[in-house]
């Protein structure tokens, strides 16, 4: 697990040469490889997959789901597990959207709105730690008061947020060049905690609480506190994608994000994360998202009958996890 | 007797499944704005999952108060055949609207015409990138009334316009994200597309999102309305909406379980009477569609609309 | 004397709902010393250990430290005050590599942002490097539980403390290793750090420790310098009577039968044993000696089925045993006694009764597979009796339990199948010198009535003084056997290291 | 944990005098006494709660779902969990529909769907124990792929199955005197998984396998065959409710049971479940799913308005875990 920690140091320092033997010890190569040959396959399949505009919509579609994938990763690395990802990124873009149109300011009702997701993270927190009860089944109740929330805020009516400034869309539909903003946030943030979570004192924590939290509590690290901060974190960043979300669709549906909670942890899982804590990374999450998005593009792509979609995505995934689990396995 | 009035505290139910969603608003609104000239009670029940063992259960509940009638949105037809009946026998009419249970013995439908719906997309888009071109549709399915839209649509085109390519049917499932994903790859794979019809407005986002991205020059149309596709009619993102007369869909539901529990006023030429029928049977009602462009936009306002009336 | 006190206990009470653990104890620590803590399996060494770290809060009592006193709220709190604990039950991260375990108390306070792994790694290594070869880089996960035990003492070295607690850190390691242990515990204390040892090995304890301290029922017996004491009278103050010899009389040379119970034919797993054969004759107890990692329970488990495929024949009592697995092997009566309590031996969660009938819950069952709960009480009733477990009801959890008391319970699952052939994998580990005896007995009376019994211990005491035959085994290979008055702490140890160099 | 083992040796033999003691000490007394609270509000609020129709409404929503959640406690004890419950579910009963339609007699048909459920199950099970994935990701991917199915075999569209015999209807429809026949073969069911999940040798396993694995097979017990038939029973359970639900409602919805997994998870772990595994019981798992079902009866009842049930709802089930939660923790 997470090999890019444990062979890094490894072999660091051994210059370029190494390079291959790494990236072919890395935890992710198996996947990169299943993802490469689903490129080669489409690329073959459809004229139209290597086109620069299908990449930026496949990358778009997946961009702001993302930056969910991480605090999910990170949590899940902590022992965690978040239900309540998608009421709560809707919660985000519906509180904003009620407050820009009870004439707020979108910057100023984007930070209440940021910061009410990140409270509500640290009830979940709370009721994890403190009362200790089990991830699973706070997240589930807070997945469904969130919800209640926004439609009790929007009297279940999408709220149109057309007459936000332009200023303030370009986060969700501008470009710098030609290359979208919201991808520029995803990949600044993906490589951001990505770093992070490989590289600082900070975030090594997370892994040790995961791993074994009554080592790490043994050897002063204050676990509970780490699980409340990768669970607030978490919250937190859905709080921000909700926002992206809003200023890229420039409204704020109550029923968004239904479901998305089962595909930001497939996502986790396939690209390494344990349900059990203690081992995951960022860059292979991405990963699991971009296979699990690929999938799904494709399948449109080809214009394959929606009745086969399912089958096919979910063998996919089937298959994807146990290729990976079979090569990681024998690499060991 | 022989008066069409409500005795004090009578009280007709109207009961829905994912009883949050937006949809039921103005049809609520209808039942109400119907009962109170009538001086009737009304409730809005119904569970708010997508689970018909809940609406059931819901649906049971509301027999518990003994109602004069209930007009009921059943999430499947054959579960509710025997609920029905039962509430029937027990003194309770009962009208469907929007989704219908044929077989039980409710004593009238009311719903929008999709196949109408469906007609008029198809001659719309036609006269609008001509009759041989390429088109596609986003769906929902296992939702009875949007799978309605989409397949009769395609079987119209099949008819009648035999030139008219489907090159993309996705699903997408009211989720604006789903339908972003795949409208874009539509558009990638279909350089020519024409036009897409969508049977409901969460997919029409995510659409229009995609194709403003793609620059593609396609003609959107979709049912039903949500402000966010409101504003992309007004700017012109979207060519037009249709939208079932929500009010009338609720005011006529109410007429005809009202009458339905006061039958007694009349004595129709049947067999009704001596063969214990409600004489009030009407096999369907249809209440109607509006044609959301540029230009009418703003009457279809829902926030607008529900301004300083009653959410409950 | 006193003014160079560096701890003091006065008064440290602490209940576990009716159990009470400590009774008013008092205890105290000078600077520079090594200080024995001894006493029976649930006499309440860890307990007060686990209060002195902050994992535990006193029911009343007071804590001084440098004559101060403090409030240990937390393992956080106690590493700030300079408090380093080695804990009974080795509690590491397996996900994560040698080297940062090792520093995750240094990582847990460090002011620097990033993480040097490199510097860690070199660390580590030299860390390691005085106790065994270990690779940082590994995981812990795929280290044996001694190499692990290993790691956690290497990890407690590395702590900047002034007082070092180490709960039973010999447990499952051999007299090699625990000689390097004790020579950096003499290097640490004359640099003036205070040590509290905590084990069931006499000889360690007068061998390397200044002061002893004893244990019984909670309370502390008597405190004394070593030098003015002798390890006869330290057993009495921890059980309370006198104890007689410590092993049960050995098998006499007349008595020898040449009734083969256990026979092993060129047994290899491919990997980590090679072409082991060796026998067991009725009534005798065999040992198996051999360094860390050598493969001694590797090749029990290969009899038992118990991991992967092995080749070769194994018979018992003249049959060629046909088992494909372990649940086979425990119906033909042959079963094994982990040597890691936490992980494979016990349900810390669940009920001792539940524990003991886990072998084969049939016993304790209808015909029709009901189970009898009065059965089932009953059979663990008279196992907890014959193997004088000290518990509150038999229907706590067994994590509830001391660590010696838990290997008891994982000693009377096995006995509660009336097993042919027992193998123990470290059977005493963590049990006190009372209950060793006892065991012992249990043991020998069991060869006697034909049952077949092997042991692996690391402890060559124990070896010596309980078996009629020791084989050893030095890289997965039977290296030769020794018996009678041949048994020796040398001869064993030559026929187990790598090379005669390596012992000198 | 697991008190029901814990706790009865220790009462058991001293006769009906510590009958109250024993009450005392179970697990579930704390959900008991939630719920009768709830009992004692609700018939104070609404006339027409303590009603036989209402009751019997109550229960009818929560008997067939009831099934499922046995299978889901069996597994969660053994140490895993599914989330295909509610596909599993609507494939019975589209399989059963397709073949009834297609000419075959409705109990064979219903014999084969329940033998392709369980089908299902084995194959989780493999994916599980021989490929060594974990229970989370394959159940996902099955989830996906059954839902597939159902919408292949339908066409999306509800089969209806008005013309099923009148003896096949009568296992959701009939009654035996006053009580609906669904409601007898929940509590049959319950009690007799109820008592051999405490009293069998066979079951016992289970919990020992869930409690600690590597123990378990260091016991001698075939813990791989002990998941693989929890994950397999929890399946087939599923088929046997599909069928129900088909009988019960004459007709066959490829969208059932959407969202059926976290309510019935819910249920589970309110009762006491551990998502670790190895504590649960069946008793406590049918008490969180009475209380989960008379919130939403009585919210229901209560015309509480909709964007108010879902916040109710879920402060609800956060509460009732957690005072559950304290008295369990003070009472050890
Ligand atoms: N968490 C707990 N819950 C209940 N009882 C406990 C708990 N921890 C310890 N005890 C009890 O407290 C007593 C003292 O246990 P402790 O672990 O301190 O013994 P010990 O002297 O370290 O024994 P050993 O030599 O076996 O390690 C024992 O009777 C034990 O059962
Ligand atoms: N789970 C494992 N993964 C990888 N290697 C292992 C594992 N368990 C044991 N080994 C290795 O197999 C070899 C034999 O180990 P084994 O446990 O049989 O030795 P032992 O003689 O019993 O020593 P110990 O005192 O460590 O128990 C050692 O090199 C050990 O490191
Ligand atoms: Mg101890
Ligand atoms: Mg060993």
């Amino acid at each position: 697990m997470s090999a890019n920690i444990s062979t890094q140091p490894a072999a660091s320092g051994q210059g370029s040469a190494s390079l291959l033997a790494r990236l072919l010890h890395m935890r992710e190569t198996g996947l990169i490889a299943i993802i490469f040959v689903l490129f080669v396959v489409m690329t073959f399949a459809s004229p139209y997959f290597l086109t620069w505009v299908n990449m930026r919509a496949m990358v778009m579609a997946f961009a702001v789901e993302g930056i969910v994938v991480i605090g999910m990763t990170i949590l899940l690395i902590s022992g965690g597990i978040d239900l309540s990802v998608g009421s709560v990124t809707a919660l985000a873009m519906v509180v904003a959207g009620w407050l820009f149109l009870a004439g707020v300011d979108p910057w100023v009702a984007s930070g209440i709105a940021i910061a009410a997701c990140t409270g509500i993270g640290a009830i979940m927190g709370y009721f994890v730690t403190r009362v200790g009860l089990h991830h699973f089944i706070v997240s589930l109740a807070i997945m469904v008061i969130a919800r209640g929330i926004c439609l009790l805020a929007t009297g279940g009516r999408p709220l149109g947020l057309f007459t936000l400034p332009p200023e303030f869309k370009f986060i969700g539909q501008g470009s710098i060049g030609p290359i979208p903003l919201v991808i520029i946030i995803f990949i600044v943030a993906v490589v951001a905690f990505d770093l992070m979570l490989r590289k600082t004192t900070v975030f090594r924590k997370v892994f040790y609480t995961g791993s074994n939290e009554r080592a790490a509590a043994y050897s002063g690290i204050r676990t509970k506190k780490v699980v409340f901060l990768t669970t607030t974190l978490c919250s937190a960043l859905c709080g921000v994608a909700g926002i992206i979300y809003m200023a890229r669709f420039g409204s704020a549906q109550p029923t968004f994000g239904l479901g998305m909670e089962l595909n930001v942890i497939a996502a986790a899982v396939i690209g390494g994360a344990s349900l059990n804590g203690g081992t995951g990374t960022i860059f292979g999450a991405i990963l699991g998202v971009v296979l699990l998005s690929v999938v799904s593009s494709s399948l449109a792509l080809l214009d394959v009958s929606v009745y086969w979609q399912d089958i096919i995505r979910g063998s996919i995934l089937l298959a994807a996890v146990s290729i990976d689990h079979y090569l990681h396995k024998r690499r060991r | 007797q022989g008066t069409l009035a409500c005795e004090p505290g009578e009280t007709y139910v109207m009961n829905v499944m994912v009883s949050s969603h937006p949809y039921w608003v103005p049809v609520y609104q209808g039942f109400r704005q119907a009962a109170a000239a009538f001086g009737c009670e009304t409730i809005f029940s119904g569970t708010p999952d997508y689970d018909i063992t809940r609406q059931i259960a819901s649906f049971e509940q509301d027999m518990v108060r003994s109602p004069a009638g209930v007009l009921l949105h059943p999430m499947q037809a054959d579960p509710f055949i025997e609920p029905i009946n039962r509430a029937i026998e027990s003194g309770t009419e009962i009208v469907t609207f929007a989704a219908d249970s044929p077989d039980s013995n409710r004593t009238a439908y009311i719903t929008s015409d999709n196949l109408a719906e469906a007609r008029f997309a198809a001659e719309e888009i036609v006269s609008q990138i001509g009759d041989s071109a390429e088109y596609a549709v986003l769906e929902n399915p296992g939702q009875s009334n949007h799978d309605l839209r989409v397949t009769a649509l395609i079987s119209y085109m099949e008819e009648h316009y035999p030139n008219m390519q489907l090159v993309g049917r996705q699903a997408t499932n009211q989720d604006s994200n789903a339908a972003y994903r795949a409208t874009a790859s539509i558009v990638q794979a279909n350089p020519n597309l024409g036009a897409i019809w969508i049977p409901e407005a969460g997919s029409a986002e995510g659409a229009v999102a995609a194709i403003l991205e793609a620059e593609a020059d396609v003609l959107i149309m979709h049912a039903d309305v949500t402000p966010a596709t409101l504003e992309h009619i007004r700017a012109g993102n979207i060519h037009m909406a249709l939208n079932p007369n929500q009010g009338m869909q609720g005011f006529m539901g109410f007429l005809a379980v009202f009458m339905a529990a006061h039958s007694d006023v009349f004595d129709p030429f049947n067999d009704y009477q001596s063969s214990g029928f409600n004489p009030m049977q009407i096999p369907y009602v249809d209440n109607g569609f509006a044609v959301i462009t540029q230009e009418n936009a703003d009457s279809f306002d829902l926030n607008t609309y529900m301004e300083g009336r009653d959410t409950d | 004397m006193s003014d160079n006190l560096i701890l003091q206990i006065s008064g440290v009470s602490k209940s576990f709902g009716p159990i009470h653990a400590l009774k008013s104890v008092d205890f105290d620590l000078r600077k520079g010393e090594i200080h024995a803590l001894a006493g029976e399996n649930g006499a309440g060494k860890s307990t007060l250990m686990n209060i002195i770290d902050g994992i535990l809060q006193p029911d009343s009592g007071e804590i001084l430290l440098d004559g101060t006193a403090v409030k240990i709220t937390s393992p956080t709190r106690a590493q700030q005050l300079g408090i380093g604990f080695v804990h009974q039950e080795i509690a590491l991260c397996p996900d994560i590599s040698v080297a940062e375990n090792i520093f995750m108390s240094a990582t847990n306070v460090s002011k620097s942002l990033f993480m040097d792994f490199k510097a860690l790694h070199k660390k580590a290594a030299d860390v390691l490097g005085q106790l065994c070869d270990i690779d940082p880089a590994v995981k812990v996960r795929d280290l044996s539980i001694s190499s692990q035990q290993l790691v956690e003492i290497a990890k407690a070295l590395t702590l900047d403390c002034r007082v070092l607690i180490l709960d039973e850190p010999t447990a499952a390691l051999t007299e090699k290793e625990a000689q390097i242990l004790f020579g950096i515990m003499r290097k640490l204390a004359d640099r003036g750090i205070s040590i509290i040892y905590i084990s069931h090995r006499m000889v360690e304890i007068f061998d390397n420790c200044d002061r002893v301290t004893v244990f019984r029922d909670g309370q502390n017996i008597t405190t004394r310098n070593v030098a003015e004491i002798g390890p006869g009278d330290v057993v009495n103050a921890m059980v309370g009577r006198v104890l007689g010899t410590l092993y049960p009389e050995k098998q006499a040379e007349g008595d020898r039968s040449d009734d083969v119970l256990l026979k092993v034919k060129n047994l290899s797993d491919g990997s980590r044993f090679h072409d082991v054969s060796f026998q067991l004759e009725r009534g005798c107890i065999l040992g198996i000696a051999g360094l860390i990692g050598s493969g001694r329970s590797e090749i029990v488990k290969g009899i038992c089925r118990l991991e992967g495929a092995v080749t070769g024949e194994v018979w018992l009592n003249g049959q060629q045993l046909a088992t494909q697995d372990y649940q086979q092997s425990i119906d033909a009566g042959v079963v094994y006694l982990s040597e890691d309590r936490k992980g494979d031996g016990v349900f810390l969660d669940m009920p001792i009764t539940v524990n003991i009938s886990a072998l084969k819950v049939e016993q304790v069952a209808s015909k029709l597979g009901v189970i009898n709960r009065d059965k089932e009480e009953g059979q663990a009733t008279a196992l907890a009796k014959k193997l004088n477990l000290k518990y509150g009801r038999l229907s706590d959890p067994v994590s509830s339990l001391s660590g010696g008391n838990q290997q008891k319970v994982a000693i009377a699952k096995m006995l509660s199948v009336n097993p042919k052939l027992i193998f123990l994998d470290e059977p005493t580990r963590g049990v006190d010198v009372g209950a060793k005896v006892e065991i012992h007995k249990i043991l020998r009376d069991l060869a006697q009535s034909g049952v077949g019994i092997v042991v692996i211990s690391s402890e060559l005491p124990e070896l010596i003084g309980l078996c009629d035959r020791v084989m050893v085994v030095r890289e997965g290979r039977i290296s030769g056997e020794v018996s009678g008055a041949d048994i020796t702490e040398e001869n064993v140890m030559r026929l187990a290291s790598v090379t005669d160099a390596a012992i000198a």
